[in-house]
């Protein structure tokens, strides 16, 4: 019944993949950023955030990553989510996120779309 | 005629206390034998709804009431709170291309309820706000 | 002055609707900071009071009604059913050397929650029935 | 958020480990009997149930276990709980269980058992 938020991450043919498990609240909205600028920080423009343990996200939340597209529109970088619930693949695209990101149905798709 | 199922909560301001509201769709949809991606939207509307009644409202002390009305077809989703309420027609509409490079990130839940939604209605007085959402299921 | 939190539910008659109050425990300890194993007998004692409330009070129509009333150091588990009532000192001690070779293996949910709890009280008659269960966390 | 039951079994030196996820109500205690049934029809007495998923348990679901006992008695088998939930093993202990059944941390520590 645990849906308390963590993360874990993986740098793989030069992207960085960012998986979450649980919630995505204002709490890990935050972690998520915090997660992205370490790598942004030693330069990884490539950014795969796959969401298949994150069944339930908030507007609060996913407002936060609106700090990950900003940093990457700078840098000409290149955002992808991956293994989206339809919900909440459908809450991004009202909120417009896929015309600054894409998304994919796993990351090895995500992470072949990046050489696009 | 269809079998209805209501389910009340009162929740107290703490977070993430809308996962108990959210568990209970989860309960109401699995017993009517709703596909977990139907309910899925329901429970972005839920979200929306009960975190915006716990954090706006403004009062720590008063409950957020919910009822949750479920039936094969449709589920209404009623949000209450006792707060010091607000004017919708007001609030911006929010668009990404200038939420970028700004400070203000959030104000999307409205929009997310007023699109995902089959229907909405807002009432917000100086009492509180109520806000009835209605989805279709079927 | 410690904080008390109160979070009350309203449930349908419906399979393992109790899991959306434990869900609800859940979240009032996680915001005290009592830990897992603390509230483990307290969803033990939950779970038992709420399912017999579904199970026996015989009105499919009318809900079971919850209060948990928290603080860091004690846990008041209210469940109120509108059903036919029963007489709790009628009800024969379970001993599980007479259950093994019968066909009644049930009947272990009084005791339970007589001998995990710190306190028990239970008001029944033909109106219903109301437990309260008292569990120290401190 | 979910815990609907399900369960699944492997046969390890002669033993039947069944390892359980989610809610053992109704439902999940009956399962429980009826995975239990399939090897003790193929002459398997020695048998572990672990419960590490499953973190919430009732009263009902846990009264069907009193049939697998009664069913290993008449055989003289063995009945080994593991990674039980301190709640959960008060549970079993006020209800008895463990005059009939034993308890260990683990699989492991449960099959070796076996031999005593
Ligand atoms: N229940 C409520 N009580 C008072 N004000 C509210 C309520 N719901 C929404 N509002 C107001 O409407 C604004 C927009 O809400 P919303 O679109 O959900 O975005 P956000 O909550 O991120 O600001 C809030 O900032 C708040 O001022
Ligand atoms: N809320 C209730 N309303 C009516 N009868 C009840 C209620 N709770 C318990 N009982 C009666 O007490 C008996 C013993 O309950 P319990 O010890 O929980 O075991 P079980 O529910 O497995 O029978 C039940 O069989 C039922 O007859």
């Amino acid at each position: 019944m645990s849906t308390d938020f963590h993360l874990d991450s993986v740098v793989q043919d030069d992207c960085l993949v960012i998986r979450t498990f649980g919630y995505v609240n204002n709490m890990g909205g935050k972690e998520i950023v915090k997660c992205f600028n370490e790598g942004f920080d030693h330069g990884l423009t490539k950014i795969v955030i796959n969401l298949a343990e994150s069944k339930v996200v908030n507007s609060i939340g996913i407002s936060y990553l609106l700090e990950i597209i900003e940093k990457l529109m700078d840098k000409k970088g290149k955002l992808v989510f991956t293994n989206l619930e339809p919900a909440i693949e459908k809450t991004f695209s009202i909120m417009g996120l896929f015309h600054f990101a894409e998304h994919a149905a796993t990351e090895e798709t995500a992470i072949a779309k990046m050489g696009e | 005629m269809s079998e209805s199922v209501e389910l009340k909560i009162s929740l107290p301001k703490i977070p993430d206390i809308e996962l108990v509201a959210l568990e209970g769709l989860q309960r109401l949809a699995s017993h009517l034998g709703i596909s977990d991606d139907k309910i899925g939207e329901a429970k972005i509307l839920a979200t929306e709804a009960i975190i915006n009644a716990l954090e706006h409202a403004g009062v720590d002390e008063l409950p957020v009431d919910i009822v949750f009305t479920m039936t094969k077809k449709r589920l209404i989703i009623f949000v209450q709170d006792y707060g010091k309420g607000f004017q919708p027609d007001s609030v911006e509409e929010p668009i990404i291309e200038k939420k970028l490079g700004t400070n203000k990130k959030r104000g999307w839940g409205l929009k997310l309820m007023r699109t995902m939604s089959d229907d909405i209605t807002i009432e917000s007085d100086e009492h509180g706000t109520k806000i009835t959402l209605i989805k279709n299921l079927a």
